[in-house]
């Protein structure tokens, strides 16, 4: 145990290259004992390389160096592999996002949890096992036993991520570094992983957290460093840098956060890379009107189940779900994984057929007719995808994909129109000829909406459109897509599990749960007054800005 | 194959973590080199009369096993002709059964892989049956089957030994299509409206036969190793044909005397292997960081 | 097999045994350099490993079907009626003497009363007679006994050791037909075992015992220790010296090689002739050189079609093509180039070598002269647009690797010509169902017998007419009505002057005719080891008798 | 998507078993009838007599009554449908018949010859696995000289011919060096150098599969981990990315296996081994249709069960499979 006084971590000037390129550029760093530091910053920032970096991993052909590198007392700055390895796991832990891939999916979490003991620790069998155990229990594993023996993919999301932390701390490390440790779980699986970690930090150790979400940084952070280019361009409190930020980046950081920002507000700054500032110039373009509450429903779901089989019978994804959509409406559809929110855009789409009740579109039969008539009217309902790039034929440029959906096979097509197309979605002419693998992830899925869009669609369905982006480029395409709505009238069926996003973008809300809507209404309502017990869990686990 | 499969399940998830790995690769001199070897082989084969030094069925019987020399420069065979202008005439017909037999296994698997992946449930079982019927017979065994109903010969080892490579391209086209049948840029198509013949021959079929040139890159050595085997046995290639696998299996008897005349034949077969499998890597990997 | 000649009767059977471990060695050293002498006393026990190159037979009863290797390993543990010395001479071996009647119809055999077969039953007319009848059995599927016995209409027992064999026709070759292996003499109570069990280890008389045959492996024989029967030119009395035989089938000729030369193996058959060559300048490796008896290793022109049933073609043929330099060069000065269609083991043999003289002048001169005048693109005659085209089926199980390069130079040197020649490697089925079919025009075939009967089997037009089976042996389809009355003849005659005679002019006739192309002796060489000492070939089919040998230290 | 607790999973997982198990039984049945009637009618496409085959081939003289009664003793005179049927029914009871040329029962022939055989494969295989993994595991995560030697080393042995590998291996080892025998004659050592022969080609497939899946799991995030948790670089092979690396050359091994039968055929030849593939070689050279048949039959059948074998080690070395099983 280091005393309260001696820094856990202690960097100056740390510099990490691959090749010609510096990725991490003088990084100054230190946290106390009980001290939670966070590192926000986007991908591609340099902030997993710098974690890495703490524990001499930076990479296969990376240079490190620094000036000062101590970790727990220990001055690793020319340390040699031997060396590094004496303080993996027994001086600092590392958690990384995914337990599912961050533990050995073949072996049990056990045997996970144990390795760090076998390798610093000499211990008999049976008292590694009880270490173990007891491990498990610290994290709150319900059934240590049971879990033990399971491997990662046995476990739930959550679960498995209490085992990774489990093994991270097994040898009551000062320093615990966590990169990314909730980003791929649910928000009420998040909240309790936050909760832990927070539990650790409260034993004394040392946390450097490491995320690209400035919600979850906001809960837990004693301070924030805020990474862009391999810099630390901003530091201080929690407090002082989500609530009055000094730098431009920091502020269109926090200003791209959907999560409180007001329906139809602009979420991002025209400069690009840049977010604006909070609260900035509201859209150009014309006021939202909101759609009058008795026009006929566009797309209407009516009464739908769906089941697929199981060895044993038949599983229920999606459940008697009823949903209504007009025309310039946004209904934002709400759920954890698995509770069959992609199975009803299915279903919406048609590309599956419903067992139990029927989809009308605009009033006709739309999911029970046959494919070759309704062939004919899919260009009304179009799709966005969470990973556009697997959309897209890998052979196709840019021009081809937006030619090709643009046509519908109609001998009278209007002449394709590119340059209008790409320039409505905010890209460049430039793009037309490349292929999507080598755009960025935002200027894909801005190709997707433009694909969408080329077919002129009543109705989009957006499945996770922006899971996968980061914050800034988020709220570009969130903003994109509320603009396009306005100028086509647009009905959009926008499914999320980030209850921030949802509230951003939507006018209706529902709220899905293990195949079943429990609560569905007005936007605003659902959110700040739940009815369901489950809708009011998601609020209040939801991590928002603010302390 | 199974390296197709490997690399769908990538997972992807991580790539955002670390900073581009450089794969471990063959030096691009080793792509180079096989492309010039290549290039010889092509020419050797189109023309061979260029690159030959003399005819290569010229008998001399006074000079057989001769060592290599300036005048032979892979020594000279047991009947006294020129070992490097046997091995050059005998770059078109070992090259031809390679090309042939991959050919011959190629279809077929496209044959037997669109029939499972497009012909309904009922069809796709009784392909797979098949498939896993035709697996069951080990290549050579098949090889032999052939042979023994239609008799030794160039023709038909190259005929046996496409056969016997067809169930697992079979395999592998199969996989391919039903992958990128159910992959989300056909599911794209369909919302788009496009008709199953359209989504068919602008997305599955072209996207599904692309990675099969570069596997039968992979397959025409081991072809040319399998139809060598058959030479040995006695029932490839006809004399005085200069196929290599068949001067190989010549050479071999002389091994306690004439040592050139395994050596060189052997090399240009496993030069042959190794250049096509290194090129048709390095277009894989060409192929993957294009995607 | 070229050695000192060796005095044989029917009554000075048995030699004293330095006398004769002499003769052995000398034939040890058949006709190549230097061969370390059998020095030393004869070592008793040890077991010797001989290592086969040829098939592994189906059948070890060479009863049943009747090929070369079947007699290769019967030769250890089956014994014939007579045996053949170095000289040709018939000598006594399980009968002691023998007598025919004036009309030639009638052979009666006194067998020797103290052998026995190896379960114990005593050899007996009435054994002989059984034998005969297993012969001349459809059930037995015999071939080679079968026709060796054709002219045997049965066998009368006149007391238990004397047995009489009745004949259809005279026989002039019956007591050279029964020196072989395929006629040896089985223990009657193992072929009644039926075919099943006695092809796995047939009883006999000889000097081993078959202990176990491991399919596709090896073959265990084991001393036979009650050995009384040692054939007339054998060079000791009472059991063999070696303890057993461990006889291998090692079918690849490089692996068999290097297996003599790591000393895992003592013995091997059909060595590459370039490691005979190589064997030779090896102290520690003897080659044993035993060509076969009856028809030299020649090519056959197929005279019953065309083009070669013109007769200036044919001679066209074998002036057009060079072989000699072919021989010397492949087989590395181990075999003789042959002008006979007889072996030159048999005495009778007739050679012209005046007719084989290659003359590539007269060749195309011969072919404008048959009307293939023009010539193709390719070089090739043609005529009346046809190519000249030879087709010349290969069998991959009878011709080794020197002998298929041989061929492609028969074929390279024939282009000179215009003939073109398409060599087709075949497996033996595939071959003989080409020869069935007569789609050939030139064939090597190699034929062993003991004696110049071969002929008869060879070139008597009898023998155009296919078996059952579509096998027929006269594969040149000669057919001279001259050539058949000389082959009869002297198949008839019991006066071996008349019989020489009578030979010689069939042969002057059949090589003048251009049938033939002679090119060797079958050629059988076996490479030994040093330590092998007294393994020699015996003179009836020359395949490798162990009954003398011993392992020297 | 995962239905129901983990708790309930096992009832499941059974279920699910015996439907495999059922599906396994049916389909080896299947694979084994098909290959004993293409078997059986593609020989009939062979040109020549099989009552010639069975006195001894072609070049035998047999005369009409031997063929005669031939043809009825093994009921080659009947329509072939009879004869099919009959073959089935001999199948089904486990008579493969009689060989023609050996005339001894293809059971106890093929008996005897398959213990070799698979001995030469097995050891074969487990060799390849282990200069594969041997070589892949060093080969990779060592810079470019290592890993391109690594892949020179697999493209290389992959390419050679089995004959010619004997071959330089018996100069070597045999001819030259003395060490080991040329020839196999049932010792330990005999079996060497045909085993290195059949094992180094195909070690060099399974490592360029094994390097591939090697090298993807050297950057799995699990690999991180577990050097954050001190584990060494050797550590985290062994313990970890070993495992990944054998999954697809585990599935690979049905295939492996029969690419060694094909190989067994040459090699038992070289080596003068009795095997399977010496015996199939002999029989295609007689026209012993009973004895192709058997070995054929036996190696469709020794294929079917390496299948369930390695879906069965697949099973147990990667229990994602099982999982998804049950789903």
């Amino acid at each position: 145990m280091t005393d309260a006084g001696e820094p856990v971590l202690d960097v100056a000037s740390l510099r990490v290259a691959f090749g010609g390129a510096e990725v991490v550029r003088g990084v100054d760093l230190m946290i106390l004992p009980g001290e939670c530091v966070a590192i926000v910053g986007e991908s591609g920032s340099g902030k997993s390389v710098t974690a890495r970096a703490l524990l001499g991993m930076a990479g296969p052909d990376s240079r490190t160096s620094s000036e000062r590198l101590v970790v727990a007392g220990q001055e690793l700055g020319a340390a040699s592999e031997r060396t590094w390895r004496d303080v993996r796991g027994a001086r600092a832990g590392l958690i990384l996002q995914d337990a599912l891939v961050s533990l050995d999916p073949l072996r049990p979490v056990g045997r996970e949890i144990e390795d760090p003991l076998r390798i610093h620790r000499r211990m008999s069998a049976a008292e590694r096992r009880a270490r173990m155990l007891q491990l498990l229990a610290d994290v709150g594993m319900p059934d240590p036993e049971l879990a033990a023996g399971r491997r990662s993919g046995e476990l739930s999301g959550g679960l498995r991520q209490r085992a990774l932390i489990a093994s991270a701390i097994a040898l009551d490390p000062p320093l615990l570094i966590a990169d990314e440790p909730t980003t791929a779980l649910d928000v009420t699986v998040q909240a309790r992983i936050l909760a832990l970690i927070a539990g650790i930090r409260e034993r004394g150790t040392g946390v450097l957290l490491i995320s690209h979400d400035l919600a979850v940084v906001g809960r837990l952070a004693d301070r924030v460093l805020v990474m862009r280019d391999g810099e630390i361009i901003e530091q201080g409190t929690a407090r002082k840098v989500l609530e009055d930020p000094s730098e431009r980046y920091t502020k269109a950081l926090i200003a791209a956060v959907p999560a409180d920002s007001p329906r139809g507000a602009r979420l991002s700054s025209s400069e690009s890379g840049i977010g604006a500032a909070p609260g900035a110039a509201p859209l150009a373009t014309s006021a939202r009107t909101p759609p009058s509450a008795d026009a006929a429903a566009l797309l209407a779901i009516d009464h739908v189940t769906k089941t697929f089989p199981v060895p044993g019978g038949r599983f229920t994804a999606v459940d008697d779900v009823s949903l209504s959509l007009r025309r310039g409406e946004t209904l934002g559809l709400v759920g954890e994984s698995g509770s069959g929110k992609t199975t009803v855009a299915r279903l919406a789409l048609a590309l599956t057929p419903p067992d139990h009740g029927a989809v009308f579109l605009d009033g006709q039969e739309w999911s029970t007719i046959d494919e070759r008539r309704r062939r004919p009217a899919r260009h009304r309902i179009g799709a966005i995808y969470q990973d556009p790039l697997s959309s897209f034929d890998p052979r196709w440029s840019v021009r081809r994909i937006l030619a090709d959906a643009a046509d519908r096979g109609r001998r009278d097509a209007p002449a394709f129109a590119l340059r209008e197309l790409l320039d409505q979605v905010g890209l460049a002419a430039s793009v037309a000829d490349r292929r999507p693998l080598t755009l960025s992830g935002g200027q894909r899925q801005r190709v997707s909406i433009a694909r969408a869009l080329a077919a002129s669609p009543d109705v989009l369905i957006c499945d996770e459109p922006v899971s996968a982006l980061d914050v800034t480029i988020q709220a570009q395409i969130l903003d994109l897509l509320d603009e396009l709505q306005r100028e086509r009238g647009l009905a959009l069926l926008f499914i999320s599990h980030d209850l921030g996003v949802v509230r951003h973008m939507a006018d209706r809300v529902a709220v899905m749960r293990a195949g079943r809507i429990v609560e569905s209404g007005d936007a605003e309502r659902v959110f700040v007054r739940p009815e369901h017990s489950y809708t009011a869990q998601l609020v209040a686990d939801a991590p928002r800005l603010g302390i | 194959m199974s390296e197709l499969e490997l690399r769908q399940t990538t997972v992807e998830a991580s790539a955002d973590h670390l900073p581009a790995r450089p794969r471990g690769r063959m030096p691009r001199i080793g792509t180079l080199l096989s492309g010039a070897f290549v290039l010889f082989l092509l020419a050797a084969s189109i023309a061979p009369a260029l690159i030959a030094t003399q005819d290569p069925n010229q008998i001399a019987a006074a000079d057989a096993f001769q060592p290599p020399s300036i005048a032979h420069w892979f020594g000279t065979d047991e009947s006294g002709r020129d070992l490097y202008s046997r091995v050059v005439a005998g770059t078109g017909t070992s090259l031809l059964i390679g090309v042939t037999a991959t050919a011959i296994g190629l279809a077929l698997g496209l044959v037997l892989g669109v029939l499972a992946s497009f012909g309904g449930r009922v069809v796709d079982f009784g392909v797979n049956r098949l498939v896993e019927v035709l697996f069951a017979f080990p290549g050579l065994l098949l090889a032999l089957l052939v042979i023994v109903v239609y008799g030794p010969g160039p023709v038909t080892a190259t005929i046996a030994v496409g056969l016997s490579t067809a169930p697992g391209y079979a395999r592998i086209i199969r996989g391919q299509l039903v992958s990128i049948r159910s992959s989300q840029y056909v599911e794209a198509a369909r919302v788009l409206g496009r008709a199953p013949g359209r989504i068919l021959a602008q997305h599955v079929l072209p996207n599904a036969l692309i990675p099969l040139f570069v596997l039968a890159t992979l397959g025409i050595g081991q072809a040319i190793v399998w139809a060598a085997a058959l030479s040995y046995l006695g029932l490839g290639a006809q004399p005085p044909a200069a196929e290599w696998g068949a001067m190989l299996a010549a050479g071999r008897t002389y091994l306690a005397t004439a040592w050139w005349m395994t050596v060189f034949p052997g090399l240009m077969i496993v030069g042959t292997t190794i250049a096509t499998t290194v090129l048709g890597r390095a277009m894989t990997r060409r192929g993957r960081s294009g995607r | 097999m070229r050695a000192a000649p060796v005095t044989t009767s029917s009554t000075t059977r048995r030699f004293g045994a330095i006398g004769v471990a002499l003769v052995a060695t000398v034939t040890l050293a058949g006709c190549q350099a230097p061969a370390p002498e059998a020095s030393g006393d004869p070592v008793q026990g040890g077991t010797l490993s001989y290592a086969s190159g040829d098939a592994e037979p189906t059948c070890l009863d060479p009863h049943v079907g009747g090929n070369y290797p079947q007699a290769l390993l019967a030769g250890q543990f089956l014994e014939s009626l007579v045996s053949r010395d170095e000289t040709g001479e018939i000598i006594p071996w399980l009968a002691e003497s023998w007598t025919a009647s004036d009309d030639g119809l009638a052979w009666e055999f006194t067998l020797r009363d103290d052998v026995a077969f190896t379960d114990g039953a005593p050899l007996d007319a009435e054994a002989v007679k059984v034998n005969v009848e297993h012969l001349k059995d459809p059930a037995t599927q015999s071939s080679t006994g079968y026709l060796a016995l054709g002219k045997v209409d049965r066998v009368e027992v006149v007391d238990e050791q004397v047995a009489r064999f009745v004949l259809s026709s005279p026989d002039s070759a019956l007591l050279e037909s029964l020196t072989q292996p395929w006629t040896a003499i089985e223990s009657p109570a193992g072929l009644a075992r039926g075919m099943d069990e006695n092809c796995q280890a047939p009883i006999g008389t000889g000097p081993f015992i078959v202990d176990e045959w491991v399919k596709q492996d090896h073959v265990s024989l084991v001393r036979n220790d009650d050995y009384a029967s040692a054939p007339a030119d054998a060079a000791h009395e009472g059991p063999a010296y070696l303890e057993a035989i461990d006889w291998r089938f090692v079918p690849d000729a490089a692996s068999r090689y290097a297996a003599l030369q790591a000393g895992q193996v003592d013995v091997i058959d059909n060595p590459q002739p370039d490691t005979i060559s190589t064997a030779e300048s090896n102290d520690s490796l003897v080659w044993l050189d035993a060509p076969r008896p009856g028809a030299a290793n020649r090519i056959e022109l197929n005279s019953g079609q065309a083009p070669f049933d013109d007769e200036r073609v044919r001679e066209a043929f074998i002036r057009a093509v060079e072989v000699d330099e072919g021989i010397e060069s492949l087989f590395f000065g181990t075999a003789e180039r042959s002008y006979s269609p007889l072996s030159s083991v048999e005495s009778v043999a007739y050679s012209d070598e005046a007719l084989f003289e290659p003359d590539l002048d007269r060749a195309n001169a011969l072919l404008d002269e048959a009307g293939w005048s023009e010539r193709d693109a390719d070089g090739y005659r043609v005529r009346d647009g046809a190519r000249l085209t030879l087709r010349f089926p290969v069998s991959t199980n009878q011709s080794i690797p020197a002998e298929q390069s041989l061929f492609e130079q028969v074929q390279a040197t024939a282009k000179a010509a215009g003939f073109d020649v398409v060599i087709e490697l075949l497996d033996l089925s595939s071959w003989y169902g080409a020869l069935a079919a007569h789609e050939y025009e030139i064939v090597s075939a190699p034929y062993t017998k003991v004696g110049p009967d071969v002929l008869r089997i060879l070139y008597h037009s009898d023998s155009i007419t296919p078996a059952p089976s579509g096998y027929f042996a006269n594969l040149s389809q000669l057919n001279d009505p001259e050539v058949d009355a000389l082959l009869s003849d002297a198949a008839a005659t019991s006066d071996p002057e008349a019989r020489a005679a009578s030979y010689e002019k069939a042969q002057r006739l059949i090589l003048g005719g251009y049938y033939l192309l002679p090119l060797y002796d079958q050629q059988n060489s076996f490479l030994m080891s040093t330590s092998v000492q007294g393994a020699r070939a015996l003179p009836t089919v020359s395949t490798p008798t162990f009954y003398d040998a011993w392992l020297a230290g | 998507m995962t239905p129901g607790s983990p708790a309930d999973r096992p009832s499941r997982v059974n279920g699910a078993a015996l439907r495999r198990t059922g599906l396994l039984v049916a389909g080896a049945a299947f694979v084994l009838w098909a290959v004993a009637s293409l078997t059986f009618f593609a020989i009939r496409l062979i040109p020549g007599d099989p009552a010639q085959a069975i006195l001894g081939g072609p070049g035998s003289q047999a005369s009409q009554e031997a063929l005669d009664q031939v043809r009825r003793d093994y009921g080659l005179d009947q329509p072939l449908l009879v004869q099919y049927l009959a073959m089935l029914g001999r199948l089904v009871t486990g008579d493969l018949g009689t060989s023609y040329a050996l005339k001894l029962p293809v059971a106890d022939l093929l008996g005897a010859q398959l213990g070799g055989t698979l001995l030469l494969a097995t050891l074969a295989l487990a060799l390849a696995w282990l200069l594969a993994l041997g070589l892949a595991i060093w080969s990779t995560g060592r810079g470019r000289v290592a890993s391109a030697l690594g892949e020179g080393i697999e493209i290389t042995s992959a390419a050679l011919p089995h004959f010619w590998l004997a071959a330089v291996l018996i100069a070597v080892f045999s001819t030259g060096l003395g060490w080991l025998p040329p020839v196999a004659t049932g010792t330990p050592s005999g079996l060497v150098l045909p085993v290195v022969t059949l094992a180094v080609p195909l070690a060099g497939f399974l490592a360029q599969v094994m390097r591939e899946s090697l090298l993807d799991t050297m950057q799995q995030p699990f690999v991180v981990s577990a050097r954050a948790r001190g584990e060494s670089a050797l550590g985290v092979r062994l313990r970890h990315t070993i495992r990944h690396a054998a999954l697809p050359a585990i599935s690979l091994s049905g295939w492996a296996l029969g690419w060694l039968l094909s190989g067994a055929v040459v090699v038992e030849t070289i080596f003068a081994m009795p095997g399977l593939g010496r015996t199939l070689l002999q029989a295609v050279t007689l026209r012993d249709i009973p004895v192709v048949t058997g070995v054929v039959l036996l190696v469709a059948l020794v294929y079917v069960l390496m299948t369930v074998l390695t879906d069965v080690v697949s099973r147990i070395a990667d229990p994602r499979l099982r999982q998804e099983g049950a789903r």
